[in-house]
């Protein structure tokens, strides 16, 4: 007979921290003026490190697995790491998005409670060990997200996105919540490792049909959340309407939660149909490079490139997970820290360059920036360079990490097709750089970012990191693996 | 005493060094420093370096011929060392280098000497002297090489200092064409050159002349074979003496690789004799010579040799009689002059071949530097048909140059009979294949030079003045029409006078005390092998009775009458009836038209391999780089981008499509799911 | 005394010089002294690497090895031979020059592009020196960023397309090398070349992977017909780019050749080496003609830079045909050392010819032959400099091109008569493009107004030319000091190469 | 006698028209809300089906979860729909195109 156990509430400890703070937060938001939203702001941070800090601090050790309410919540090593990544992307959305929130009258209690609430989200499918948490962890990230695009209230364009997200959001968490069903008719629970123990002895019998049927659906629901092609539809039309601070919470810590939602049903559900959805993800994964570098090209709206870059650099992510290993799931998580931090450079810097009545999102807009701003020019073109994948840039090295899983599982000709759509995926990242550092600027005048310190050095500190790392990555790498060390 | 006769009569590598370097010093002075030291300091920087090497090279051949010194075969410096592969920088002194060193250093002092007043009024003075010190570096390196290695960067040095000369006045548009032509012409046989070095490298594993000559001797060497073509074994020897007998021609001017010669008389006279006469064009004479042992071993490439020589000396003569340009004249008497030292070398008779070098350096390089005499005291014009009568204006010159002429002509008892009498007769004794043509031209040759050495002769000094001497009308000193002199032609000065006796009195005598020795007293020793059965020399040395016995054989030559013939016709047709050759002209217009446009072998070298590469070329860069490879390169690309431009509209905007992306994409995952599960199942 | 790390040393001087640089921007004349001292210390410290090099055996000298990479266990592992010292002091002394002669030239954004220069020595550096094959990798293509931002910001009028053609051609080749660096990697459990080259591949292995290591080097010598990029990049690269691009960064792929193909697959290196000798034939031949018809000298030294590293894959190529055909290791060698020398030779000869263009153009600001004429009345000191270069460039005794193409044609005939005779071509149609160009430009008479009023070189021009015709002139009259230091590295990689791997 | 079977076809039924509902629909936004919700339905029909016929109650209460989060679904979706029209004027899903390439 289950008991309650109070020692399952250490367990949960930073999300219990982050659902008080936030409420408080919430409540300490309605009594200020709007000059003083920037005590929302600290308070958010503060939640966010706070929280981060007993992640940290009360993480099992690296192998082991801590679990609360009957295993519907885990704490793991991949859940540590993904967490305190999640926490950080969303306070450097914190951080970046000040000036730009406060030049549109976007400043709002709102905008940080949202945030929270999925960051929140986000913690709990990280930790999910339920169909339920999972669920229950998707929607809340899911409603926040839909909710946020559409914050820039008196905007055409983000209220477009924001239905278009919404329907094909709540189609896709439909599509999932059905496979889901398809799961728990198969083995007649709703918890992920029993699923498992099931999922691993199934061969031969009906109840595999099942199951892979239902996998399918969770792929649709695990794909549209990563925005892998063909399920990508939403991604550029949302990246382009909503504001580019929650574009950058979209790039950045979604896709982050997408890896746990995928490694909880995939390989903590499902590890036992991993011939299936391997191949179907070597599938979803040659789509997304194709259609994302190619149609990339095509773009002149930074925002609606970086969307295609995207969905091609999920493409890259793919091929960690067609390795089906602790290796192949350490590349892509590797990949995908990787990405979520030079997708906050770009965006960052998207935002730093905008101004009141000016979004900074055509190409055309960043044209001379080098005789306007060299400082952030070059930013932009580490990161750009390392989203292309040259060295010695982290993205690089990321990419070099999952060619290597993908090669080792036996996709070669995957890691040949990735790699010709890198090299077509090359063109359009240099032409930001070619138009940053090649083109005359059509205003001579110096661009001066805005004097938020926190913003200047954070994303200074960001962007250099993608250099740095590129030499020293070796030992978020072994992280990365120790992460999934006996996890599943 | 010993003592003394040790380190008199041996040669010091020292000695050796300085006969080479002087000259280059001195160039490197006169060119690098050309305003430091001015136009005095570099002649005489130049100047003191070539006599320097001059008197020490005659010192050197004192040693060899009477001191009874040994041959100097010492590597100064390695250059590269591949494993066993040594190649090095290093001196071979025999009898045979001695003499080149003194034919080369010798005519090249005659001309530094000569320059200063030819070249008095020349911006260029201190240049012109750089260059011409710098050739004779490079030419001293070649003769000096005791290995394939340096010879061949002599060769290509001297091929330079070429270059820089014959497009010395560099502003004329004609002068830098002729030393492109030039170089370029030479490289088609340096191409040769560097393959037989290659071979010679591979056969006989080693670049120096003395392992390679040794390794000649054995018979395995000789015999071995290569197929090149399948199916068809060549001899080794073969394939390397015409490769290298290839790099020959070009520097020799043979047939049909002689275009470039006649255009080089674009550079200025002095060096029309030094380079283009006296020693830069023998030396492929000298490689053969040099080269022997291997020549020996394939009759193949000796008959090669041997036409080639015999067709250079025939047909290239033929175009000098209807030349009118004075220096042209004396460049295709050149032209069929190697031709002989050719033929000699084909039949075998490598001293004889080496002995007409001699003596033609010192006639030729006379008639060179008269016909320069010539062209200052006309003004810088070289057209024979506006000379005539110079011979009581400038005495000495018409006396030299008829001296060096009658050389040329073979008259009996100057230098020249002595050295081409004997090729005619070898060739006459050889019954090498080929050897019946080669009679044939060298005996006709003998005609035609006769024709146009007395032609040049009349033309210039003989005869009507065709000039015409009007006092300056103001004008400044150069723009008078051709034809027209300001004042009176007169004998040139000292400087150039001296030199052109200097170098007559070989012309005339040399033959008296050398040709016993070197044709047939063994002279050259080791330097040259000739096979037993191949010595044609040795044949003649038997009825060889002194040089006296000799001459008045000559008499009765049948070469004699043939040229006497030769010199009565031209007297006929250029002293006593002018307009006879005028008539004659037209009565043999087509063999007329073939000799002036030098059978036409230029003009189809400018449509075959000029406009023909030029055209190639661009065919390759337009319709291969740029047509093809660029064409699939920026094709690819446009390819990606109109497939994106076309692609991004799936992205229609509606909602409705965005969902049935989805479905699409649910039933692609069961399609997998399908394939996965068959593939499983299978 | 010797520092201790000076390989590093060598790497992250000048990188560290290009960030001091960077934040000079303001102060352009400053930028321009900082980047001028740091190229000097890199280069003279790489004299050390010269004097303090042992001859005597084959083995990597100057070590050093950190862990970099667990995961991939790749370490930071540094290393030098004979090849790798020529290499790297050749670079050196070719930024240090480019360093200066780029004092006048380039006046916009001064700091980036020193700044851009120094990163590229250090990167370049790195790739000589490194044993190891991810940190190479890394090298080879971080020196793409720099080089596309030179041709791209200080370039000619069509320096977008070619820059983009530069980087992509480039990335395109070598990101196919990276999936056979990784297979290896797969295989060995390591990233050294030393355990690359000891790993047992058969047959359709290592074709495989020949092909992914043509597809980057081949790309980078650049061979025919995959040299399409480098005219177009020439063309509009600054002189500085020019220099370095043909001195160095041309290199890169040789070098990779002889560490990659060669010791790694010989087998497929072996079976293949026909292709690779056809290409080369071709590109010196076709290539030779391409050249002939240039009305752009830079691209015309660009097409001859394309014949001339023909002769360096030619060398290397054949040797494995004497090798393993011949049994003839000493041809082998001999071709090797060829290979070699034409690199080093080729960084001399054509970063003159490059600079000499330089000199040309911020006179006239026109790259096109028919605008010039007669250069040697008003430039006698260009004239003599470019003419002897030009000599160089077709390959004449007593500079260093001869050395090369001299050792290469040799070796050639060793393995094929024919092959030699195609190769030794160079000779009349190097030569005919070279003095044609010659002629053009500093014979004849003076074609106009604009050519007459050119001044001659300045001291600061003169100084670096007068630099290069001391290396060319002094590779050409002795080599033996060149080829002594590469000799035990050679000896070495045709010893390996008489090993099959199966 | 109503099987397992017939359940789930009939759930299968109620997604396929949901789905068809959202890509065949060309008219109105609403729809698309009603369509989603008929596809929850689907899948709650699936997990008390399942629930029933497995006897094992955690499917009903996974159902009651999904129905709190439907309903805060709608309400989100209808808040972002009123936003729309507000800044359209229209919720007409053949003209709500402007982000599209």
């Amino acid at each position: 007979m289950p008991t309650f156990n109070p020692a399952d509430l250490r367990v949960i400890a930073p999300e219990l921290f982050l659902v008080c703070s936030t409420f408080a937060i919430l409540l300490i938001d309605l009594f200020l003026k709007p000059t003083q939203r920037h005590v929302t702001h600290w308070l958010a941070l503060l939640a966010l490190v706070v929280a981060g800090a007993l992640v940290w601090s009360g993480a099992p050790p690296m192998g082991e697995v801590a679990a609360a309410f009957d295993g519907m919540f885990l704490r793991d090593g991949m859940a540590t790491l993904l967490k305190l990544f999640v926490l950080l992307t969303i306070a450097l959305v914190f951080v970046y998005s000040r000036p730009y929130q406060r030049d549109r009258g976007l400043n709002i209690g709102e905008f940080y409670l949202l945030l929270l609430f999925a960051a929140l989200g986000m913690m709990l499918l990280i930790s999910a060990g339920n169909l339920v948490t999972v669920f229950l962890g998707l929607e809340l990230m899911a409603l926040s997200s839909f909710a946020l695009v559409a914050l820039n209230r008196d905007s055409p364009l983000s209220s477009e996105a924001a239905i278009k997200f919404f329907v094909l959001g709540a189609l896709a968490s439909g599509l999932l919540l059905y496979g889901m069903s398809m799961l728990y008719g198969a083995t007649g629970t709703l918890d992920l490792a029993q699923i498992r123990a099931v999922s691993d002895f199934t061969a031969g019998s009906p109840h595999r049909t099942l199951l892979a049927f239902g996998l399918v659906f969770l792929i649709v629901g695990i794909a549209f959340e990563f925005g892998a092609a063909p399920f990508h539809m939403w991604l550029p039309d949302v990246y382009h309407g909503a504001p580019t601070s929650i574009t950058l919470f979209i790039s950045s810590a979604s896709k982050l939660a997408a890896f746990g939602l995928a490694y909880r049903l995939l390989e903590g559900a499902l590890g036992g149909l991993g011939a299936d959805w391997t191949f179907m993800l070597a599938l979803l994964a040659t789509l997304s490079l194709a259609v994302g570098n190619v149609i990339a090209i095509a773009q002149s709206n930074l925002k609606r490139m970086l969307a295609y870059s995207t969905i091609s650099h999920i493409g890259f992510a793919l091929l960690g997970f067609v390795n089906g290993t602790q290796q192949g799931f350490a590349a892509a998580l590797f990949y995908m820290i990787c990405y979520a931090l030079m997708s906050t450079v770009a965006f960052g810097i998207m935002m730093v360059l905008a101004r009141v009545g000016f979004e900074a999102e055509e190409i055309d807009d960043f044209k001379g920036l080098n005789q306007r701003n060299p400082w952030y020019a070059g930013l932009m073109a580490i990161a750009m360079f390392s989203l292309a994948g040259v060295p010695p840039l982290w993205g690089f090295f990321a990419k070099l990490m999952v060619l290597k899983v993908a090669i080792d599982a036996g996709y070669l000709w995957l890691a040949i097709v990735a790699i010709i759509f890198a090299i077509v995926g090359l063109f359009y990242y240099l032409r930001v750089v070619k138009v940053m550092y090649f083109d005359a600027p059509a205003d001579d005048t110096p661009l001066v970012a805005p004097a938020d310190y926190p913003l200047r050095w954070v994303l200074s500190l960001n962007g250099l990191a993608l250099l740095v790392m590129g030499m020293a990555w070796s030992p978020l790498m072994e992280w990365c693996t120790r992460a999934f060390a006996v996890a599943g | 005493m010993a003592a003394f006769q040790e380190r008199w009569f041996v040669i010091s590598k020292t000695v050796l060094l300085i006969i080479v370097l002087a000259p280059l010093v001195g160039g490197l002075v006169a060119g690098l420093f050309r305003r430091q030291v001015g136009r005095a300091g570099a002649a005489a920087a130049a100047i003191i370096g070539v006599a320097l090497s001059c008197v020490l090279s005659f010192w050197v051949f004192y040693q060899l011929a009477w001191g009874g010194a040994p041959v100097f075969n010492q590597n100064v410096y390695t250059w590269v060392e591949v494993g066993s592969f040594g190649m090095h920088i290093g001196f071979l002194i025999d009898r045979l280098t001695a003499m080149m060193m003194v034919v080369v250093s010798f005519v090249s002092l005659m001309v530094h000497i000569y320059t200063i007043g030819y070249m008095a009024d020349d911006d260029g003075y201190q240049r012109f002297f750089s260059y011409i010190a710098l050739f004779t570096f490079s030419m001293l390196l070649l003769c000096m090489a005791n290995n394939f290695l340096q010879l061949f960067i002599g060769w290509e040095l001297v091929g330079l200092a070429s270059y820089l000369l014959i497009g010395f006045w560099f502003k004329r548009p004609s002068a830098v064409f002729a030393n492109l032509k030039a170089f370029l012409v030479n490289r088609v046989g340096d191409w040769g050159f560097v393959l037989g070095i290659a071979g010679v490298l591979y056969w006989f594993g080693s670049l120096d002349y003395a392992q390679v000559f040794a390794a000649t001797l054995d018979p395995v060497n000789a015999a071995r074979t290569v197929e090149i073509i399948p199916g068809h074994p060549w001899s080794v020897t073969t394939v390397i003496c015409v490769c290298l007998f290839i790099g020959a021609m070009g520097k020799s001017a043979q047939v049909p690789l002689h275009v470039w010669l006649p255009d080089s008389m674009e550079g200025p006279t002095p060096i029309s004799a030094l380079i283009h006469a006296a020693t830069m064009v023998t030396a492929g004479i000298f490689m053969v010579a040099r080269t022997s042992p291997l020549f020996e071993l394939s009759e193949m490439a000796l008959s090669f040799v041997l036409v080639i020589g015999a067709t250079t000396a025939l047909f290239t003569g033929l175009i000098g009689i209807v030349q009118n340009d004075i220096k042209r004249v004396v460049a295709y008497s050149t032209l069929s002059q190697l031709g002989y030292m050719t033929v000699a070398l084909g039949v075998s008779a490598y001293a004889g071949g080496v002995y007409h070098l001699m003596t033609h350096a010192f006639f030729k390089a006379l008639l060179f530097l008269g016909a320069g005499s010539v062209i200052i005291a006309m003004h810088h014009d070289q057209d024979m048909r506006r000379m005539g009568g110079l011979a009581k204006y400038m005495p000495i010159t018409a006396i030299t140059m008829w001296l060096g002429s009658l050389a040329l002509v073979a008259a009996p008892g100057f230098s020249g009979f002595f050295s081409k009498d004997l090729i005619i007769e070898a060739v006459g004794e050889s019954s090498r294949w080929g050897s019946g043509y080669a009679y044939f031209c060298v005996m006709a040759g003998v005609f035609v030079t006769s024709l146009y050495s007395f032609r040049l002769l009349y033309m210039t000094f003989h005869g009507k003045e065709r000039f015409v001497v009007e006092p300056a009308r103001g004008g400044a000193h150069h723009d008078h029409e051709p034809g027209h002199l300001e004042h009176p032609p007169r004998e040139s000065p000292w400087v150039i006078t001296v030199p052109l006796v200097l170098l007559a009195i070989p012309s005339v005598l040399i033959g008296w005390s050398t040709v016993q020795p070197m044709l047939f007293g063994g002279w050259f020793g080791g330097s040259i092998r000739v096979a037993p059965a191949n010595d044609v020399l040795k044949v003649l040395g038997q009825e060889f009775h002194g040089p006296l016995a000799f001459t008045l054989h000559g008499f009765t030559q049948l070469t004699f009458w043939i040229a006497l013939a030769g010199f009565a016709v031209a007297t006929w047709i250029w002293l006593l009836n002018p307009g006879l050759a005028t008539k004659a002209k037209k009565t043999l217009r087509p063999i007329y038209a073939m000799l002036v446009n030098k059978y036409w072998v230029d003009d189809l070298y400018r449509v075959l391999f000029m406009q023909g590469g030029v055209g190639f070329g661009r065919g390759l860069w337009k319709r291969g780089d740029v047509g093809v490879i660029d064409g699939a390169v920026n094709g690819s690309s446009w390819i990606v981008a109109r497939t994106a431009a076309v692609v991004r509209w799936v992205q229609s905007g509606y909602l409705y499509h965005y969902a049935f992306a989805m479905i699409v994409g649910l039933i692609l995952l069961l399609g997998g799911l399908w394939w996965t599960v068959a593939r499983i199942a299978a | 005394m010797q520092f201790p790390h000076l390989l590093s040393l060598l790497i992250w001087l000048p990188i560290a010089g290009s960030i001091v640089v960077l934040a000079l921007r303001s102060r352009p004349e400053v930028a321009r002294w900082v980047s001028l001292a740091f190229a000097l210390a890199t280069f003279l410290a790489s004299l050390q690497l010269w004097t303090g090099y042992d001859r005597s055996g084959p083995l990597l000298q100057f070590v050093e090895s950190q862990p970099w990479i667990a995961a991939l266990n790749a370490n930071y592992a540094l290393g030098v031979d004979g090849i790798s010292v020529a290499l790297i002091v050749l670079t050196t002394l070719a930024h240090l020059l480019v360093v200066i002669s780029s004092w006048g030239q380039i006046k916009d954004r001064v700091a980036l592009y020193m700044a851009s220069m120094l990163a590229m020595e250090g990167v370049l550096v790195g790739v000589f020196a490194t044993t190891d094959a991810l940190l190479f990798y890394v090298f080879f293509e971080a020196m793409l960023i720099p080089m596309f931002l030179i041709i791209g910001a200080w370039g000619g009028p069509r320096r977008i397309y070619a820059t983009l053609k530069f980087f992509i051609y480039t990335f395109f080749g070598s990101i196919f090398m990276l999936i056979a660096l990784i297979y290896l990697h797969l295989k060995t459990g390591e990233f050294s070349l030393a355990a690359f080259a000891a790993a047992p591949l058969d047959a359709t292995e290592q074709a495989w992977l020949f092909f992914a290591f043509v597809a980057g080097f081949a790309i980078k010598v650049p061979m025919w017909p995959v040299h399409t990029w480098l005219p177009d990049a020439h063309v509009e690269a600054p002189t500085g780019g020019s220099v370095i691009l043909a001195a160095i960064m041309l290199k890169v792929g040789g070098y990779g050749f002889i560490r990659f193909s060669l010791p790694i697959v010989p087998d497929a290196s072996h079976e293949f080496a026909w292709v690779i000798i056809a290409s080369s034939l071709i590109a010196i031949i076709y290539i030779g003609y391409v050249a002939l018809v240039q009305e752009d000298m830079k691209k015309l030294v660009a097409y001859s830079s394309v014949a001339h590293m023909a002769f360096v894959t030619l060398g290397i190529f054949i040797a494995l045909a004497l090798v393993r055909t011949h049994g003839n290791p000493l041809g082998a060698r001999l071709g090797v050392q060829g290979a070699m020398v034409q690199m080093i030779s080729h960084g001399f000869v054509s970063g003159a010819m490059f600079a000499c263009i330089g000199v040309m153009y911020d006179r006239l600001h026109t790259r096109m032959i028919k605008d010039y004429g007669g250069l040697s009345q008003p430039m006698p000191w260009f004239a003599m400099f470019f003419v002897l270069f030009s000599f160089a460039n077709c390959g004449l005794p007593g500079t260093s091109g001869f050395v090369a193409e001299f050792m290469v044609i040799l070796a050639a005939f060793q393995d094929s008569p024919l092959i030699a005779l195609l190769a030794a071509f160079t000779l009349v149609i190097g030569a005919a493009y070279t003095l044609w160009l010659v002629k053009r430009i500093v014979f004849g008479p003076v074609t106009s107004e604009r050519v007459a009023g050119m001044q001659d070189l300045n001291p600061r021009e003169w100084i670096v030319l007068a630099v290069f015709a001391i290396g060319v002139l002094a590779i050409g009259f002795y080599p033996k000091p060149l080829t002594d230091l590469m000799e035990p590295a050679v000896q070495n990689l045709v010893q390996q190469l008489a090993l099959s791997k199966f | 006698m109503i099987t397992l079977a017939h359940y789930l076809t009939f759930s299968a039924v109620l997604l396929c028209i949901a789905v068809a509902g959202i890509f065949i629909n060309r008219k109105n936004v609403i729809v698309l809300l009603m369509a989603l919700e008929l596809l929850l339905l689907a899948v709650n029909t699936n997990f008390i089906a399942f629930s029933r016929f497995l006897g094992n109650p955690d499917g009903q209460v996974f159902v009651f979860f999904i129905l709190a989060v439907a309903a805060a679904e709608a309400a989100i979706g209808l808040a972002i729909l009123l936003v729309l029209f507000r800044n359209r004027a229209t919720i007409n899903v053949g003209e709500i195109d402007s982000l599209k390439g």
